[in-house]
């Protein structure tokens, strides 16, 4: 099996490279995207499957798509930046930084200490009391849900930044191009068939969370995904930013999880904290409350910044 | 039967990567963009291989994902590389 | 019966890999990118099919066989999608040129 | 060479290219790439943290592992937001270029970029 792992080890750096090197930029968004696909099964070999999960989710679907988006609205700006390259000096002194921080970096992972520091044992004890069998949504929602819950806000502030790049006289308005959609066309076709099963997957990933690999970060991308396609293929169009429906649905997630937070400074003493019995239905309803908001947030910020006005 | 499991992953991917140098070296975007769904079924078989290799039963909810959005790369790309026939759409909405 | 299951899941797992071989080999020889395409999409959804056939009789539950039959089917579909939508675009691209 | 030693040394080998990448290519894009490429190094880096730890019946330390999806889903929001940055920064200036003399060059390609944009 090492030499499976070496061989993984050689790809992944190998298209690394090609990342960086390729002569085009769609080139290298194209070996960026395989970069992101075989990162899941390193993350597979290192036995972190929630890991690969979260990688082929959000690595081999949405940020794939917004990078060949961008790599292609700005393919007329390349000629004129390759003459932006800068001199002989800079390069030596760039690969020299490069030797540096991976020579610090290669000292450090062949002497880390043995045996190795590890917070396993603390979880596995304290796991029984959340009553979740996946150690993952046990870490993310009870011993670091503060991690959790700050996430959440930054992606909303992530999305607020994204959007507040609209220009003013389309502020509100829908992002994206307007699609129209082939009624006989393949793209429509698969975006009918797909987002039904995406749909029943994202939420068995989401919901098998609680006790295997999985859960809401997943799950929510899966639908994302589902609902841009739908969007790409022209059979719906993207909402504009301003209905108050899609507000309250960015922050309802959030705010829950905050609501939760503080009940739980009144009953169990601490903010965030679970009273004795109640954590495994207080963390499903955290999960399902946060789910549809990170499904929106995720799409939307994939979509951009409002490019046309509402009506 | 891990071991043999283990090779054909390891023979699957390196088939990829020999598919990868090619299509990644062009001439045009669409044979790059092949990459992504090269990686969608020989990724998945090599991962599939990896899982029974190691008996990790969770591995079919990552392959499922893994196809789910195999084509999503591929659509992204048709959109945004026919989007400039489309330009007119935006100003129409203004006057409207 | 446990040895004629793993004979099962050798073959099935190495007539896989050959159409994995099979597919790479159309991938390097031949001349464009339709004949490519066509290597990628049909050789490599076989040898899957065939991967997830040798697996089968090694799954823990008739769900998990389930999800890979199910991971079998959607790459089919996205296959035929991407080929169809890649193959149209890059169509377009050689008559506008 | 045990397997964690080994992505962890591939880490530390893609944590360099990004670097250079990210100090080299002159384009925003190309940048925003290296960004990424230095991030997954980073995260490869805390996997196999999180895979030395393993113990108490778990393949690794669930609390690095955790806090990496935590990792990656913020690196997809902050290249998102980028990638939104440059797309307006192009819509406006009709380039996309960091360099210096900017202004100069924006005001050169400008005509090209209102004859898109008639507002």
């Amino acid at each position: 099996m090492i030499a499976l792992d070496a061989g993984l080890a050689a790809l992944i750096v190998a298209l690394g490279v090609w990342v960086i090197r390729a002569r085009s930029a769609f080139a290298a968004v194209a070996g960026f995207l395989a970069y992101g696909l075989l990162l899941t099964l390193v993350w597979v070999r290192l036995h972190g499957v929630d890991v690969a999960l979260t990688e082929a989710a959000i690595g081999g679907g949405l940020t794939g798509a917004l990078l060949i988006g961008a790599a292609a609205r700005l393919r007329e700006t390349e000629a004129a930046a390759r003459s932006e390259r800068p001199g002989r000096i800079v390069h030596v002194a760039a690969a020299l930084a490069a030797i540096a921080v991976t020579a610090a970096l290669a000292v450090g992972v062949l002497t880390l200490p043995v045996p190795a520091p590890s917070l396993a044992q603390e979880v596995a004890a304290n796991l029984a009391v959340t009553e979740v069998g996946n150690p993952i949504t046990g870490v993310l929602l009870a011993f670091r849900a503060m991690d959790t819950l700050l996430e959440a806000i930054v992606l909303l502030f992530a999305l607020i930044g994204v959007w507040s790049l609209a220009p003013d006289r389309v502020w509100g308005g829908r992002p994206g191009p307007q699609q129209y959609a082939d009624p006989n066309g393949i793209l429509a076709y698969v975006a009918r068939v797909l987002p039904p099963i995406g749909i029943v997957v994202g939420m068995y990933i989401f919901w098998v969370g609680a006790d295997h690999p999985g859960g809401k970060f997943q799950g929510a991308t899966i639908i994302a995904a589902m609902w841009l396609l739908t969007i790409m293929a022209g059979l719906t169009d993207a909402p504009p930013i301003s209905r108050t429906w899609l507000r309250v649905g960015l922050v309802a997630g959030p705010l829950v999880f905050i609501a939760i937070g503080f009940a739980g400074a009144v009953t169990a003493g601490a903010f965030l904290a679970y009273p004795v019995g109640y954590a495994k239905p207080l963390i499903i309803a955290i999960e399902l409350a946060l789910m549809p908001s990170l499904a929106l947030v995720l799409a939307l910020m994939l979509a951009g910044a409002p490019q046309r006005t509402a009506s | 039967m891990a071991e043999f499991l283990g090779a054909a992953s390891g023979f699957v991917l390196l088939m990829v990567a020999l598919g990868l140098i090619r299509i990644l070296r062009g001439p045009g975007d669409a044979d790059r963009v092949m990459a992504a769904q090269l990686l969608g079924t020989g990724g998945i078989a090599a991962l599939l291989l990896l899982g029974a290799a190691t008996a990790e039963p969770a591995i079919a909810d990552v392959a499922l994902t893994l196809a789910l959005l195999a084509a999503f790369a591929a659509i992204a790309f048709v959109k945004a590389t026919a989007a400039p026939d489309q330009d007119a759409a935006p100003a129409a909405d203004d006057r409207a | 019966m446990s040895a004629v299951l793993d004979l099962f899941t050798i073959v099935a797992v190495a007539c896989g890999a050959f159409f994995f071989l099979a597919g790479t080999t159309g991938l390097l020889r031949f001349p464009d990118t339709f004949t490519r395409l066509h290597a990628l999409t049909k050789a490599d959804n076989l040898g899957l099919g065939l991967v997830i056939l040798g697996l089968l009789p090694r799954v823990d539950s008739v769900f998990t066989g389930c999800k890979l039959v199910c991971v079998w089917l959607l790459v089919l579909l996205s296959g035929a999608v991407a080929s169809q939508l890649i193959a149209r675009s890059q169509r377009r691209r050689e008559m506008n040129r | 060479m045990s397997t964690p030693t080994l992505y962890g040394l591939c880490a530390a080998v893609l944590i360099g290219f990004g670097v250079y990448g990210l100090i080299v290519n002159p384009q925003p894009l190309r940048k925003i790439l290296a960004f990424n490429v230095v991030g997954s190094g980073v995260f490869l880096l805390f996997g196999v943290i999180a895979r030395r730890g393993a113990g108490a019946g778990f393949g690794g330390d669930p609390v690095p592992q955790a806090l990496l999806i935590t990792g990656i889903v913020v690196a997809f929001s902050a290249t998102a937001l980028a990638v939104a940055l440059l797309l307006r920064l192009h819509d406006e200036a009709g380039s996309v270029t960091l360099a210096s003399d900017a202004p100069a060059k924006a005001d050169a390609d400008g005509h090209g970029a209102h004859t898109i944009l008639p507002k």
